[in-house]
C-alpha cells in the first residue's frame, strides 16, 4: 500500500475527532467521580476553558531544550498512535496510516512520548518528575506483561498482528468479537488496561496527593496545553486499540464513542471501588493473577 | 660428526680438573664450566641440525672396541640428539643463571653441577640398563648436591627427603634390573626389548619393578611429596634446573624403557599420568606458595606427558608432536617461572606483584604463564589441540575429559597468581634485583618460545603465516611501548587498516562473514582512533589491544577449526589484558579468564568430536557431527556463550566490563562479545534443527536467551554505576542474540543479526560517551552526577537516539528487531520464551530512563559546573556511529535486505518480503519511512507549534522549581538518583539474587576444600613419603599383578 | 646357598624397608637404607651363582677353555662392584644431611624435621 | 601403632612381591650368553686374567667411570656442605689419643696404603682391584684421622691427587677413541704376556688410577665429615 496525500486531511479530521471525544470524557468522567463521592464537580465542558486558559498565559519559563521537547515529544506519541491506528471499520477516510504498521508498532510509539515527557520533566530538576517517572516505569513493566500476552494471544488466534485485519476478522455480530471468541485473552487485556490508565488502583504514579506538584506544576501555560492535548487524545488511542482488538471495532463514529466509552468506564469504575496500591503492591498483583490468565490465554491458542 | 661419548668426557674432564684450578679463581672455573657445557651443547645441535639436514640413522657407539650387546653401547638419534640438546641448553642456561650461587660454593659445586649434567646426558644416550642405572644415580645425587647451593633448613629437609626417596627407589630399580638379567641374559636395551616378548611371560615382576621406578623418578601422585619439597625447597635455579633438564630425562627414560613392561605398562603410565596431572593440579588450587605451585605444576605437566606416552598408540603418527611440544614449553616455562621465582625472591604468589616494577620481567612472566596454559602462538598450543583431536578421535573421552579438567584446575591456580601479581598493590614491596646472571636465561627461554611455537605449527598445519606475521607488528609495537599514546595508536591504525585490507578479499562474498569483519575491524579502527583522547604512554595497552583484533581477525579469515580456536585464543589473551586494566578488575579479570578458559576446554572437546566425525578440521566439520552430537554441539556452545555472557556464564562481565574505561568498554562490549555470538551462529549452522537432539539443545539455548536477556536488563536496572548498568545491559542484549538464534527459525536468525550490527551501533555510542562522561567527571556512579545536559549537550543527544534506538521505540532502527520479534514469536507460537524476551525489552526502559535521567538531567551538581564536554575524539566515533543508527533507522532494508537474502539459503521459510520499503511476514507489516515520515511532520508541527505559541519562554536558573515554597540550594538533595526502582527491588529483587555468583562461588569453596583434602597427604615427613612410594608400588603390584601369579 | 642367599637378601631388604617407615631417628632411617642396600647386593651376587663354580679369575688351576662351564657369572659381581660403591656415596651424602640437620634442629627425630605445616 | 600396622602390611606386600620375583627367576644352571662371551672373549680381548676385571675396566667401564663419577660428587658435595664448619675446627681442643694408637698409626699407616696399592695394582690378576684398594687407603686415613684428629696436613694431595687421577682416567678414555676402537678401550697400550702384573694393556693403569680416586674420594669425604665434627 502506497501514501496517497489525500490521507493526510482525512486522518487529521479523524484525529480533531477523537480529540474532542477526549476533551468530552475528560469532563464527563471526574464530574461522574465526584457525584460518587457525594459531591458536584466540575462542569462537562470545563477542560475546554482550561485549554483555552493554557495557551492565553503570557510568562513562560524553561529549564532547558530538553525540557522544552519533552511536550513536544508527548504529544508526537499521541497523535502518532492515532494516526497509525484504523479508527473506522471499512471506512478509507479513517483508517489513518495503519497500512504502515502494526500491533507491534502502536506497542511501542507508547513509550515514545512517555519517554520525551519523562525527560522533559526531568531537566526540570524536579524531584518529584523523577520520582514519577520512577514509580511509572516499575509498574508499565509488569502491567504491560498480561497485555503483550492478551495480544500476542489474539494475534495468534487471528493469524495477523494488524489491527485492521483483526477488526476485519470480527465483523458479523458480537459472537465474532474477541471478547466472545477469546474471553480469556480479553479479560487479560482489560486487566492490563487498568494498570495503564493512571485510575486508582494503580495511580501512585502520579499520586495526585502526596505529590501536588511535579510534571504538570512546572509545565504550566502553553506547555501544559500541549500536555493537556494529549492527555485527551493519549487515552483514546489506548480505549481505541483494545475496542480493535476485544470489542469488534467501531464501523461508525457512533459506535466508537459508545464502545470507547463504556471501555473507559471499566477503570475509572473500578478506580473508584477499589483502594491504591503501592508500586511494590502493584507489581505483585499483576504478577499473579493477570499473568496466570495471560499464560492460559497463550495455551488455549 | 663428533663423538657424542664426548659429551661425557668433555663434562668428566672439566669436572675433575676444576679441583686442579682452584688457584685460577672462581670466575675463570665458572667460565670454563660455562664453555664446557656450551661444548656439550654444540655436540647435541650438530646432531640434531645433521639428523635434520639428512634424514639419516643415529650412530650406536660402542665403548671399549667392544661389540655390542656385551659393550655399553651409547645411542645417538633424533631423539636423543633432541634431548640431549634440551638438556645441554639448559645446562648452559641453568649453570649462568647460577653464577652467584656457584661462584659461593666453589669449585666443588661447579663440579657437580657438570657431573648432573653429564649424568642426565648419560641417562639419555646409554642403551645399557645398568649403565642408565649408575648415570640416573649421578644425577640424583648431584641434584641432591645441588640443592645445598643454599644450605638453609628448608633445602636441608628437600635434599635429605630427596635423597631417600631417591634411594629407595633406586633401589627397587636395580632389583628389576638384576631380575632382567637374570631372565634374559643381556643388559642391553635393545637386546632387552627384543626379549621382551619371547623370555619375559606377562606379568614380570622383574620388568614391573623397573616400570615402577621409571614411574616413580616422574613423581607420580600420590608418592611425589618429596617431589614437591624439592622443588620448593631448592633454590630456583637448581628447582629450574630440575624442572626442566631432569625431568626431561627422566622421561625419556619411560620413553626408552615402558615397552619393557609390555601393554600394562602402557595402561598404568596412561593412568598414573593422568591421575598425576589432575590430582597435582587439584591440590594446588588451595596452595599460596609460589614455588609449590611451580612444583606441582611441574609434576602435574610430567603427569601429563607421562599418560600421553602411555596412550601413545592411540594418538597415531602425531603422538610424539604433542609430547614434544608439551614437553619444550614445560621446559622453556618452566625454566622460566622458577628462574622469575629466584630474582622474586618471596614464595608468597601476592608478593610477586613486586615483579611489575621490573615490566620486562613481568612480560616474561606473562609469556611463561600463558605458554604453561596452552594459548597461542605457544608450542602447547598445538600439542593440546592436536592431543585432544587425537583422544577424542580414538574415542578415549574419558581421558581426554580428564586432561581438560586438569588443565582447568591449572589454568585455576596459574591465573589466580598471575591476576594478583598483575593487579595487587606493590607500592611496599622492594623491586627485584635482576643481575645480568638471573636476567638472561628467562629472557632467551621466553624469546625461543615464540619460534618454538611457529615451527611446531609448521607441523600441524592448519595455521598459516597469517597466524604469526601480525604477532611480529603485535611484538613492535610492544617494543616500542615507550613512546608516547598518539604515535603508537597512529601505528595500530596503520597495522588495523592494513589487515583489514588483506582481510577484505578473503570475506568478500560472504554475507555472515562481511557483518562479523564490519564489526570487528570497524570496532578497531573506532575504538583506536577513540584512543587518541589519551595522554602518556598508555603501557601495554597497544599489543594487547591489537592482540584482541588481531584474534578477532583470524576468527573471522579462519578456514578450519583450529585456526578458528586460534583466533579465539589469541582474543582471549588480548581482551583478558584489557579488561584487568580497571582500578578494580581483579577478581573479574581472573573470573573472565577462568570461564573463557573452560569453555575453550569445552570447545576444544566439541571440535575434537566434531574432527573425529568428519575426519578433518575444516570447518564443514561442524555440519552433522555423528560422533555424540548432543555433546559436541553443546560443548561448543558452552564454549561460545562464555563469551556472549549467557545465564550460567554471565557472572565474570558486569565486573570486567564495569571497571574498564571508555574505549576498553567499548571493546569489551561493542565488538568482543559478537565474537561469542560469531561462535553460535557457525555451531547452529552446522547443527541444523532437524535432529531430535538439536531440537532440545535449542530448546534449552532458547530458554537460555531468553533468561539472559530478562536477568541482564533487571540486573541492569539495580546498579548504582552508569558501566555496570551498560554491562549487565550488555548480557541482556545478547541475550536477545542467543534467543533469535535458538528459535532457527528466518525470523529470529534475521533479528540476532539485525541485534549484533545494532547493538554494535548504539551501545558503542554509549560506551564511548558514558566512559568519556566517567573520565571527565571522575566517578561513574550515576547519582554523583546529573544535570550533565548543561555541559555536555552533545554527548545528551547521541545518548538520547541511542536509548531509544535500544529501546525499540519507533522511528528508529531498534524498532525493526522488536518487530520481527513479535512476528516470530506469534508465527512460530513461541509464546513462553517470547513472552519473557518482550518484557525484559520493557524492563530495559527502567534502566535506559535511569541512565538519561540520572546523568544527564535532574540537578547539576556544584563540583561539575565546569566540567567540559566529552572528548572529540571519542564523540567523532560516537557520532559517526550515530550516522549508521539514523540511516539503518531511514532504510532498514538496506541492512535487512542483503541479510534477508543470505539467510533465505538456510531458511527459506518465513522471510520477510519486501515491496519497495514496506516488509512484511505473512502477519504483520511495518514501513519505516512512512512511520518516520508520520512521526517526523507531527514532531515538527507540534514543535512549530510550541514555538509560535511559547515565544517568550525565559531561561530560568537551576533552583527555580516549585518546591513547596522553599528555594533548594543543595543539588545532592533535590537529585532523585541513588536506589532508584526502589520499590520495584522491592517486588522483584528475588530476580536479581545472584544465584548463579553462589553457585560458582560453591563449585569453587568445594573444588578447595577437595584440594585441602588432597593436600593433607602432604605432610612434609619423609617417613611418609617413603611410605606413598612403598604404597604405590604395593598397590600397584597388587591391582595389575596380583591376580597374575 | 643361592636360595639362602636370596632368602637372606630379601629379609634384609625387607627388614631394611621396615626401618625406613617405622624408626624415628633419621640416623635409625639411614641404617635402613644401608641394610635395604646391602640386601640388594646379597641378592645381587647370590643371582649371579651357580652352582658348584668358582671365581672368574683365570688361572693356572682354570684354564680359558674351561672356563665357561666352570665358573660364576661375572656381570653381577662386577655390577655388585658398582651398585656397592653407589650406595655408599649416597649413604655418604645421607649422613652428611643427617649431621647438617641434627645441627640445625638439635634433634633426630624425623617427624621433626619438617618446614612449618607444608605450605 | 596404625603406622606400624601399616608399614606391616606394606612388607608383606613387598613378601609377596618378592616371592613372585624369584619364582619367575632363570634356574638355568649355566651361563648366559653375556656372561659367557665375557668368560670366553674376556681375556683374549682384555688380557686381563681376572673377568670381573675385564667386565669392571673395559666392558663395563663406563659404568666405573661413572661411579668414580659419583664418588667425586658424593665427596665434592659433602666438601662444599660441611665446608661452613671448618673454620671452627680450632675451636674445641681435640682431645688427647693414646700413645698406642699414635704410635701403631705411624708404623700401620704406610703399610695400609702400600697394601692398598698392591690391591690394586694387581686387580687385573687377582680378586681386588681400584675400589678394593681405594677403600683400604680411605681406611689408612682413618687411623691417621683417629690417631691425630687434629690433622690438617695431605688434604692438598688428595685433592691433586683426586682430580689428577680422574683427569687421567677420563684422558684414558678418550685416548681410547683415537688409539684403539673406542672410548675405555684397553688396548692403547699393548696387550703385553698374559697372567703377568704389565698386562692386560691400560687395565692395570686405570684400575690404578681408580684406586687413586677412589682413596682420594673417601678420605676426602672422612676430612669433611671429620672436620664438621663439632
Amino acid at each position: 500500500m502506497n501514501f496517497d496525500p489525500m490521507k493526510i486531511p482525512w486522518s487529521l479530521l479523524g484525529l480533531f475527532i477523537v480529540f474532542c471525544i477526549g476533551m468530552f470524557i475528560r469532563g464527563f468522567v471526574p464530574k461522574i467521580t465526584a457525584r460518587v463521592g457525594k459531591r458536584i464537580g466540575i462542569r462537562i465542558y470545563q477542560p475546554w476553558f482550561d485549554y483555552v486558559k493554557n495557551f492565553s498565559i503570557q510568562t513562560s519559563i524553561t529549564h532547558g531544550y530538553m525540557f522544552y521537547l519533552g511536550p513536544v515529544f508527548r504529544l508526537t506519541g499521541g497523535i502518532g498512535m492515532v494516526l497509525f491506528m484504523p479508527l473506522i471499520h471499512g471506512s478509507w477516510y479513517f483508517s489513518n496510516f495503519a497500512f504502515a504498521g502494526d500491533m507491534v508498532l502502536f506497542l511501542y510509539l507508547m513509550f515514545f512520548g512517555t519517554l520525551g515527557m519523562a525527560l522533559g520533566a526531568g531537566e526540570s530538576g524536579h524531584p518529584y518528575s523523577a520520582i514519577g517517572v520512577a514509580r511509572g516505569l516499575a509498574q508499565v513493566t509488569v502491567a504491560e506483561i498480561p497485555l503483550v500476552l492478551a495480544m500476542l494471544a489474539v494475534a495468534a488466534q487471528h493469524h495477523t498482528l494488524s489491527i485492521s485485519q483483526i477488526v476485519a476478522a470480527q465483523q458479523g455480530g458480537i459472537a465474532h468479537w474477541t471478547m466472545v471468541t477469546n474471553p480469556v485473552a480479553t479479560a487479560t487485556g482489560m486487566l492490563a488496561l487498568l494498570g495503564s490508565m493512571m485510575n486508582s488502583p494503580f495511580n501512585v504514579v502520579l499520586a495526585p496527593q502526596e505529590i501536588p506538584i511535579g510534571p504538570p506544576t512546572e509545565y504550566h501555560g502553553t506547555f501544559l496545553g500541549i500536555l493537556t492535548t494529549n492527555r485527551s487524545i493519549f487515552p483514546m488511542a489506548k480505549i481505541i486499540f483494545f475496542m480493535n482488538i476485544f470489542f469488534g471495532g467501531a464501523t461508525n463514529w457512533a459506535i466508537l464513542i459508545l464502545k470507547g466509552w463504556l471501555i473507559y468506564m471499566w477503570p475509572v469504575i473500578v478506580g473508584v471501588v477499589f483502594p491504591r496500591f503501592r508500586v511494590d503492591q502493584s507489581i505483585r498483583w499483576f504478577l499473579k493473577v493477570p499473568l496466570l490468565l495471560g499464560i492460559l490465554a497463550v495455551a488455549l491458542v | 660428526m663428533i663423538n657424542p661419548i664426548l659429551i661425557i668426557a668433555i663434562a668428566l674432564g672439566t669436572a675433575f680438573s676444576l679441583g686442579l684450578l682452584k688457584k685460577l679463581g672462581r670466575e675463570l672455573s665458572f667460565a670454563i664450566t660455562l664453555i664446557a657445557l656450551a661444548a656439550m651443547a654444540f655436540i647435541s645441535a650438530q646432531w640434531l641440525s645433521a639428523f635434520l639436514t639428512y634424514n639419516m640413522l643415529g650412530p650406536v657407539v660402542t665403548t671399549a672396541g667392544g661389540r655390542a650387546p656385551f659393550v655399553i653401547v651409547l645411542q645417538m638419534g633424533h631423539m636423543e640428539a633432541l634431548f640431549t640438546l634440551l638438556i645441554n641448553v639448559m645446562g648452559v642456561m641453568g649453570a649462568f643463571y647460577l653464577h652467584d650461587r656457584l661462584t659461593e660454593n666453589g669449585n666443588g659445586a661447579m663440579a657437580v653441577l657438570l657431573a648432573g649434567i653429564m649424568g642426565l646426558n648419560g641417562i639419555i644416550l646409554t642403551g645399557d640398563i645398568f649403565n642408565l642405572f649408575v648415570f640416573l644415580e649421578i644425577a640424583s645425587i648431584a641434584t641432591a648436591g645441588l640443592v645445598l647451593l643454599v644450605t638453609d633448613f628448608k633445602s636441608l629437609t628437600a635434599g635429605f627427603k630427596y635423597m631417600l626417596a631417591s634411594g629407595l627407589i633406586s633401589g627397587l630399580f636395580l632389583l628389576g634390573i638384576i631380575f632382567l638379567y637374570n631372565t634374559t641374559g643381556t643388559l642391553n636395551i635393545r637386546e632387552l626389548l627384543i626379549a621382551v616378548p619371547g623370555t619375559i611371560k606377562a606379568g614380570s615382576v622383574a620388568s614391573f619393578l623397573v616400570m615402577m621406578a621409571i614411574l616413580l623418578e616422574m613423581k607420580p601422585f600420590p608418592a611425589n611429596g618429596w617431589g614437591i619439597d624439592l622443588y620448593s625447597g631448592a633454590p630456583a635455579g637448581v628447582s629450574a634446573l630440575i624442572a626442566s633438564a631432569s625431568a626431561t630425562a627422566a622421561y625419556f627414560v619411560l620413553i626408552k624403557l615402558l615397552p619393557l613392561g609390555g601393554t600394562v605398562a602402557y595402561k598404568i603410565a596412561a593412568a598414573v599420568g593422568i591421575t598425576t596431572f589432575v590430582a597435582s593440579n587439584l591440590v594446588a588450587l588451595s596452595q599460596r606458595s609460589a614455588t609449590k605451585l611451580l612444583g606441582y605444576s611441574s609434576i602435574g605437566q610430567m603427569g601429563l606427558v607421562v599418560g600421553i606416552y602411555g596412550l601413545n598408540y592411540h594418538l597415531g603418527s602425531k603422538a610424539f608432536l604433542i609430547i614434544f611440544s608439551l614437553l619444550g614449553t614445560h621446559y622453556l616455562a618452566k625454566a622460566g617461572l622458577f628462574w622469575l621465582s629466584g630474582i622474586v625472591q618471596s614464595t608468597e604468589i601476592d608478593k610477586w606483584s613486586a615483579l611489575r616494577k621490573s615490566p620486562v620481567l613481568f612480560v616474561l612472566f606473562g609469556i611463561f604463564v600463558f605458554a604453561l596454559m596452552g594459548f597461542p602462538p605457544f608450542p602447547s598450543f598445538f600439542g593440546k589441540w592436536e592431543l585432544i583431536m587425537g583422544l577424542v578421535a580414538s574415542k578415549l573421552y574419558w581421558w581426554a575429559g580428564a586432561i581438560l579438567l586438569g588443565t582447568m584446575f591449572e589454568g585455576i591456580y596459574l591465573f589466580r597468581w598471575f591476576s594478583r601479581a598483575l593487579k595487587l598493590d606493590n607500592q611496599e614491596l622492594a623491586k627485584p634485583r635482576s643481575t645480568i646472571y638471573t636476567f638472561v636465561p628467562p629472557l632467551v627461554f621466553a624469546i625461543l618460545l615464540f619460534p618454538a611455537g611457529y615451527y611446531t605449527s609448521t607441523y600441524t598445519g592448519g595455521i598459516g603465516i597469517m597466524g604469526f606475521a601480525p604477532l611480529l607488528f603485535i611484538m613492535l609495537i610492544g617494543f616500542l611501548d615507550f613512546l608516547p599514546a598518539y604515535i603508537k595508536n597512529i601505528l595500530s591504525i596503520a597495522g588495523v587498516a592494513a589487515y583489514s585490507w588483506y582481510l577484505w578479499p578473503h570475506v568478500q562474498g560472504n554475507t555472515f562473514k562481511i557483518v562479523f569483519a564490519g564489526i570487528f575491524m570497524g570496532g578497531a579502527l573506532l575504538a583506536l582512533f577513540a584512543g587518541f583522547y589519551r595522554r602518556g604512554k598508555h603501557l601495554g595497552f597497544y599489543p594487547t589491544t591489537l592482540l584482541m583484533f588481531l584474534g578477532l581477525g583470524i576468527l573471522v579469515d579462519a578456514s578450519n577449526l583450529m585456526e578458528l580456536f586460534y583466533g579465539w585464543e589469541l582474543m582471549t589473551i588480548g581482551s583478558y589484558f584489557l579488561l584487568i586494566r580497571g582500578e578494580r578488575s581483579l577478581p573479574h579479570g581472573y573470573s573472565y579468564l577462568l570461564f573463557s578458559l573452560g569453555g575453550s576446554l569445552a570447545m576444544m572437546f566439541g571440535f575434537g568430536l566434531a574432527h573425529a566425525s568428519a575426519g578433518t578440521i575444516e570447518l564443514s566439520a561442524l555440519n552433522h557431527i555423528h560422533v555424540l552430537p548432543a555433546l559436541a554441539y553443546s560443548l561448543m556452545l558452552v564454549g561460545f556463550m562464555t563469551k556472549t555472557a549467557s545465564l550460567g556464564f554471565h557472572i565474570w562481565l558486569p565486573g570486567a566490563h564495569g571497571e574498564a574505561v571508555a574505549d576498553i568498554h567499548f571493546m569489551a562490549s561493542a565488538v568482543l562479545l559478537k565474537a561469542g555470538v560469531f561462535g553460535i551462529i557457525l555451531v547452529l549452522s552446522g547443527m541444523g534443527n532437524s535432529e531430535p537432539y538439536a531440537r532440545n539443545i535449542l530448546l534449552v539455548l532458547g530458554w537460555i536467551g531468553a533468561l539472559t536477556a530478562l536477568i541482564g536488563n533487571i540486573g541492569a536496572a539495580f546498579q548504582e554505576s552508569a558501566k555496570y548498568l551498560l554491562a549487565w545491559s550488555s548480557i541482556g542484549q545478547l541475550g536477545y542474540i542467543v534467543f533469535g538464534l535458538a528459535t532457527m527459525t528466518h525470523l529470529g536468525w534475521l533479528a540476532a543479526y539485525g541485534y549484533t550490527i545494532t547493538h554494535f551501533l548504539y551501545k558503542g555510542i554509549l560506551f564511548l560517551i558514558i566512559g568519556g562522561i566517567a573520565f571527565r567527571v571522575g566517578t561513574a556512579d550515576m547519582y554523583k552526577m546529573g544535570g550533565l545536559i548543561k555541559r555536555m549537550p552533545f554527548s545528551f543527544l547521541a545518548v538520547l537516539i541511542s536509548i531509544i534506538t535500544l529501546a525499540g521505540i519507533p522511528p528508529l532502527v531498534g524498532f525493526t528487531g522488536k518487530w520481527i520479534f513479535y512476528n516470530m514469536i506469534v508465527s512460530e507460537h513461541m509464546f513462553y520464551q517470547g513472552l519473557v524476551v518482550i518484557i525484559s525489552g520493557i524492563v530495559a526502559f527502567l534502566y535506559l530512563f535511569r541512565l538519561i535521567h540520572v546523568i544527564f538531567l535532574g540537578q547539576l551538581k556544584d563540583k561539575n559546573r565546569r566540567v567540559k564536554e566529552v572528548y572529540p575524539w571519542l564523540l567523532i566515533p560516537a557520532y559517526a556511529m550515530l550516522i549508521g543508527v539514523m540511516v539503518l533507522s531511514m532504510f532498514p532494508n538496506t541492512l535487512l535486505g542483503p541479510l534477508g537474502r543470505m539467510l533465505s539459503t538456510a531458511f527459506p521459510k518465513g522471510a520477510l518480503h519486501w515491496d519497495g520499503y514496506t516488509a512484511s511476514t505473512a502477519y504483520g507489516t511495518f514501513n519505516m519511512p512512512i512511520i518516520m515520515a508520520v512521526i517526523g511532520s507531527t514532531f515538527a508541527v507540534v514543535f512549530l507549534w510550541l514555538l509560535l505559541a511559547n515565544r517568550r519562554a525565559v531561561k530560568v536558573k537551576q533552583f527555580n522549581i516549585f518546591y513547596s515554597g522553599e528555594a533548594p540550594s543543595r543539588p545532592e538533595l533535590t537529585h532523585f538518583g541513588y536506589n532508584f526502582f526502589a520499590h520495584y527491588k522491592k517486588a522483584v529483587g528475588f530476580m536479581a539474587v545472584p544465584l548463579v555468583t553462589r553457585f560458582w562461588d560453591q563449585v569453587s569453596e568445594g573444588l578447595h576444600a577437595l584440594a585441602g583434602y588432597g593436600r593433607a597427604i602432604y605432610t612434609g615427613n619423609a617417613q611418609s613419603y617413603l611410605f606413598h612410594i612403598v604404597g604405590f608400588v604395593v598397590a600397584i603390584y597388587l591391582i595389575t599383578m596380583g591376580g597374575l601369579s | 646357598m643361592t636360595h639362602i642367599a636370596l632368602a637372606g637378601g630379601a629379609l634384609l631388604i625387607l627388614i631394611g624397608v621396615w626401618g625406613m617407615l617405622t624408626k624415628k631417628n633419621i640416623i635409625r632411617i639411614i641404617i635402613g637404607f644401608s641394610l635395604f642396600d646391602t640386601g640388594l647386593h646379597v641378592v645381587l651376587v647370590g643371582l649371579g651363582h651357580l652352582k658348584n663354580r668358582t671365581a672368574p679369575i683365570i688361572d693356572s688351576d682354570l684354564p680359558r677353555e674351561a672356563a665357561a662351564s666352570r665358573v660364576v657369572d661375572p656381570v653381577p659381581q662386577a655390577i655388585v662392584l658398582t651398585a656397592i660403591v653407589i650406595g655408599l656415596a649416597v649413604t655418604a651424602v645421607l649422613l652428611a644431611f643427617a649431621l647438617k640437620l641434627y645441627q640445625s634442629r638439635k634433634t633426630l627425630d624425623i617427624s621433626e624435621l619438617r618446614e612449618g605445616n607444608n605450605d | 601403632m596404625v603406622k606400624k600396622a601399616f608399614a606391616f602390611t606394606l612388607i608383606l606386600g613387598m613378601g609377596l612381591l618378592f616371592y613372585q620375583l624369584y619364582r619367575q627367576r632363570s634356574t638355568s644352571t649355566d651361563l648366559n650368553k653375556t656372561a659367557r662371551y665375557y668368560v670366553e672373549n674376556g681375556p683374549k680381548e682384555t688380557g686381563s686374567a681376572n673377568v670381573v676385571t675385564s667386565v669392571v675396566v673395559t666392558y663395563r667401564g663406563l659404568d666405573t667411570l661413572g661411579e668414580v663419577t659419583i664418588l667425586f660428587v658424593a665427596a665434592s658435595i659433602i666438601g662444599f656442605f660441611l665446608k661452613n664448619q671448618r673454620n671452627r675446627k680450632l675451636e674445641g681442643a681435640p682431645g688427647e689419643t693414646s700413645e698406642l694408637l699414635h704410635t701403631g698409626s705411624v708404623f700401620l699407616v704406610p703399610l695400609i696404603f702400600l697394601l692398598g696399592v698392591y690391591v690394586f695394582v694387581n686387580g687385573h690378576l687377582s680378586p681386588g682391584g681400584g675400589f678394593q684398594g681405594g677403600a683400604i687407603i680411605a681406611s689408612g686415613t682413618v687411623l691417621l684421622f683417629l690417631a691425630d684428629p687434629s690433622i690438617g696436613a695431605g688434604r692438598g694431595v688428595i685433592h691433586v691427587l683426586e682430580s689428577f687421577s680422574g683427569m687421567l682416567y677420563v684422558g684414558l678414555a678418550v685416548a681410547g677413541l683415537f688409539l684403539a676402537g673406542g672410548f675405555l678401550d684397553n688396548r692403547i697400550m699393548p696387550l703385553g704376556h698374559f697372567g703377568t702384573l704389565l698386562s692386560a694393556g691400560a687395565i692395570p693403569v686405570i684400575y690404578s688410577l681408580i684406586g687413586l680416586k677412589v682413596g682420594a674420594e673417601l678420605s676426602s669425604i672422612l676430612y669433611a665429615l671429620k672436620d664438621a665434627k663439632e
